[in-house]
């Protein structure tokens, strides 16, 4: 009898909180309601890629020296280098370089072990196609300059919550030379040089 | 004719005939399925049947009871059990058919001949209860019918018992038609309930 | 507490105002009744769309629909004109007749239902004597439809989708009707406005959901599990089974179920409004506001205001229930199917059978308070 | 509402029909489903007797359709039972030919 008594007693413990479970559930969802929302409208307004941000990468022909260290490096062994050795010069003549889009997973080894430094990472991320095949990306297309969101007249550019000005939440009206909160690269690296006399003028306390 | 007698009419005539249809295709059509929805039909018209004698609450009972819960149940069991099969053709099933269907015409003439040859005692419409039929029913069911409603109480929680008795498929430990032992692991598994007692 | 609104007589003279005889008033209408059920569990479903969508963005911090009208209030319109012109496909190894019939089955008894939804003293469409009744036994139809189309698609995904659907809604319905059970015991009548008038007493202090707490509670968790929505959408969990039953429907039979959901969604909130939140009534008595206004209960001010104070009450409370639903739906998880029976047949219905005794037991003790 | 219109005969043509069709369905189906379904039918036309009865002869006391939801009540038992027979058939036969029930045959 008493058995069953604990056993109504935790029954309705149980049940009871499940109710408050529910209330805390409930409450926090509320208080989303309260909430900005955070949408980009995409096509027309778009986010400002962060500084190191890894999209498609960029690659010129002239600099690339045939080497193979970006085949190497990567995880897939996917950049296709295509070249031939110049008897006469005794030297490698690169006709192609490719890279799949539809594969890179975008790490960015190749562009960090790349001794010309013909490869680097642009900002650009719209990559999508109607045809996977169309990804396959060649020195030609590698070559071309991304678009910039920044310069693109039918787009808004938007800066990110990291990149708005101390104690702004809503980027959407943000001129464009309000300072971001926190110390540009630069600033960082002057800072880092504190010897530099004529640099330490210039820092003049960025979080203001 | 007035206007509520013409509807009265037609409303008869419509579901009668969804009736006696409905039913014909119930026994008739090849396919199990077709016929269990075509039953819920009939439940339904029938209910309509119902409304047409003032009886709108048990309508409405004839609604949750057949179509919610019998026809359900049937349709359920038809899910369950629905396999193609070929059925072992029986010889003298000509002979059954003829048999069979004139007894039931038979039988369906003599009924209606009761039908319109006895004279009924009706009773004048104006004692009509009508819409307090719910009322009357609940009096009915708590004085004179007690015994019944008490029993019929009794008889839905054996029902209920039985029918879980027999369903439940861990009452055989072994196969009846092999004689192996049937594995339980898999019907029976224990699950966390969702309002545990820890304690 | 008659507030005079009675709107055949009204229609009638106003017909016979054209030198109609009063049959022919009659059959006009006749239809009408059913044509403004129509348009209202239309226009509710817009407008439940809309804020679906909207308190759904605003809950995740997203805006929602913006561009279709001020706010993107037409959106379920435009919603609505896609579903129609869409094509309508019946998959070819499907079975067409039940394939049509289920969306149809599933609908028509929702509509129905909303016979006996009052707005007012004399502003519903049929003041039928089994009134509750009538929409517990017409919701024990959806099932058959939910099977039929489930069935009919030949899809497994759509087959379990039927099958759990008339599960559910089967279980469910038992508690339901128990905690429906315990309120008419209350008001001794199954009809809806006996139902309103018994609480509108005191304002918000009479109303049922004090009395019957408990049965609240229930009531809600199995609306919600009839309506199929989010804790107990089983029947659709896209994760496991597609759409369930809806997977092969595409267009107008899409937007069959679409509707078919949302006007439940409605009806069960309204139901809750009218059950246990006193209906039309507002939360302060009538009287009491004609005294401190030192206006007579039957001047034409308050009758004016009580007229048009009910619809706009019974609505409010019923869209405060439709948003509890949806912030519901974006805080609780999908439960599994057997916490679901389980919930139906081990919580529930002992819990709701235990209120019904309770309250058959107070109604002995206290007639005053829990209806004579 | 009141039955000028319709006569006391029709409903009772109407559910003899019922009836009987429920009798053949019974004698002739060879799915166990169907002759449950058959037993409903012919439950129904019962029940259609008792309510018309019920409104045209006693129509004060509505015993008839006490008696209905008596039927009801027990036909949903019946239901129940019977199906839950049915499938246990099912699981030792695997088929649901009535003509292959026949061990208590002689």
């Amino acid at each position: 009898m008493n058995n069953f008594l604990q056993q109504i007693n935790s029954y309705i413990k149980e049940a009871f909180n499940a109710g408050k479970y529910l209330y805390n559930g409930i409450s926090v969802t509320f208080d989303h309601l309260r909430r900005r929302p955070v949408t980009v409208q995409y096509p027309y307004e778009k986010l400002i890629p962060s500084e190191r941000y890894r999209g498609r990468i960029h690659y010129e022909f002239d600099k690339c020296i045939a080497c193979e260290v970006c085949v190497r490096v990567c995880p897939i062994n996917l950049p296709v280098v295509d070249w031939v050795m110049n008897k006469e010069t005794k030297k490698k003549e690169l006709r192609n370089y490719s890279i799949d889009f539809g594969v890179c997973i975008f790490c960015g080894n190749c562009v960090e072990y790349c001794p010309t430094n013909c490869l680097s990472m642009t900002e650009e991320y719209e990559l999508a196609t109607f045809d996977r095949h169309n990804l396959n990306f060649d020195n030609v297309a590698l070559g071309r300059l991304p678009t910039n969101v920044t310069t693109d007249p039918s787009v808004k550019p938007l800066r990110e919550l990291a990149y708005l000005p101390k104690g702004v939440m809503d980027p959407h009206e943000i001129p464009a030379s309000d300072a971001r909160v926190g110390k540009l690269p630069e600033e960082v690296y002057d800072w880092m040089r504190p010897e530099s006399n004529e640099n330490k003028d210039k820092v003049s306390n960025p979080n203001n | 004719m007035s206007i509520a007698i013409t509807t009265q009419f037609i409303c008869f005539t419509v579901l009668s005939l969804v009736v006696i249809i409905g039913a014909l295709g119930v026994v008739l059509l090849e396919s199990i399925v077709y016929s269990a929805f075509l039953l819920g039909g009939v439940f339904m018209s029938v209910a309509g049947l119902y409304l047409l004698l003032n009886a709108s609450f048990v309508a409405a009972a004839q609604v949750l009871v057949y179509v919610g819960a019998v026809n359900v149940l049937i349709i359920f069991a038809i899910m369950l059990v629905n396999k193609k099969e070929d059925l072992k053709p029986i010889n003298d099933i000509k002979s059954r058919r003829v048999i069979s269907t004139s007894i039931c015409l038979t039988l369906l003439s003599l009924l209606i001949r009761v039908d319109l040859t006895n004279v009924w005692s009706l009773s004048s419409p104006q004692n009509s209860i009508g819409e307090e039929s719910t009322i009357r029913i609940g009096e009915h069911l708590f004085s004179d019918y007690l015994l019944p409603f008490e029993v019929a109480s009794v008889l839905l929680l054996m029902a209920m018992i039985g029918a879980i008795v027999l369903a439940r498929r861990d009452v055989m430990s072994k196969d009846i038609s092999t004689g192996l032992p049937v594995d339980q692991e898999l019907i029976e598994k224990s699950s966390e309930p969702l309002l545990t007692n820890k304690n | 507490m008659e507030y005079g609104l009675d709107l055949e007589y009204s229609f009638n003279e106003f017909l016979k105002g054209f030198g109609l005889s009063s049959e022919i008033a009659h059959i006009i209408w006749l239809p009408l009744p059913m044509l403004l059920v129509l348009v209202a569990a239309v226009v509710g479903v817009l407008v439940t769309v809309w804020l679906e969508r909207k308190i759904s963005a605003a809950a995740q911090q997203r805006i929602g629909p913006e561009y279709a009208g001020a706010l993107g209030v037409l959106q379920p319109i435009a919603d609505g004109l896609k579903l129609l012109v869409k094509e309508d496909i019946i998959p070819a190894k499907a079975d067409g007749i039940l394939f049509t019939a289920g969306p149809i089955l599933v609908l028509v008894p929702v509509i129905l239902s909303w016979l006996i939804v009052p707005f007012g003293q004399n502003l519903l469409i049929s003041n039928v004597g089994i009134g509750i009744f009538l929409w517990i036994a017409l919701s024990s139809i959806q099932p058959i439809g939910l099977l039929m189309s489930g069935y009919a698609s030949n899809n497994k995904y759509s087959l379990l989708g039927g099958l759990r659907a008339a599960a559910q809604s089967i279980s469910y319905e038992i508690p339901l009707a128990l905690s429906v059970l315990a309120i008419v015991l209350m008001t001794n009548s199954l009809s809806t406005v006996d139902i309103v008038n018994q609480q509108s007493g005191a304002g918000i202090l009479s109303w049922n959901i004090w009395r019957q707490p408990v049965g609240f509670i229930v009531f809600w968790i199995c609306a919600l599990a009839e309506c199929e929505r989010l804790p107990f959408d089983l029947p659709e969990a896209e994760e496991e089974l597609v759409a369930g039953y809806q997977t092969e429907y595409a267009g107008m039979k899409f937007a069959l179920f679409y509707l078919g959901s949302y006007i439940n969604l409605i009806l069960s909130a309204l139901l809750v409004s009218i059950l246990y939140l006193g209906g039309w009534g507002f939360p302060i008595p009538v009287e009491l506001i004609a005294k401190f206004l030192n206006l007579p209960i039957n001047a034409p001010f308050i009758q004016v205001f009580t007229a048009s104070i009910g619809i706009v009450m019974t609505v409010l409370k019923a869209y405060l229930l439709v948003f509890i639903a949806i912030l519901l739906r974006w805080t609780t998880p999908r439960v599994r199917i057997d916490q679901l029976l389980d919930l139906g047949w081990k919580f529930l219905l002992p819990i709701s059978l235990a209120n019904l005794l309770i309250t058959a037991g107070l109604k002995l003790a206290f007639p005053q308070f829990f209806g004579g | 509402m009141n039955l000028e219109s319709i006569p006391l005969q029709a409903f009772l043509i109407v559910s003899s029909a019922l009836f009987c069709i429920g009798i053949w369905g019974l004698l002739n189906s060879r799915n166990a489903v169907r002759v449950l379904m058959s037993i409903e039918l012919m439950l129904n036309a019962v029940n259609i007797n008792l309510m018309a009865f019920s409104s045209y002869v006693d129509n004060n006391l509505i015993q008839g359709q006490v008696f209905t939801i008596f039927v009801i009540t027990v036909a949903a038992a019946e239901a129940a039972v019977g199906l839950a027979i049915l499938l246990s058939l099912y699981r030792n036969r695997v088929t649901v030919d009535m003509e292959s029930f026949n061990l208590l045959k002689w």
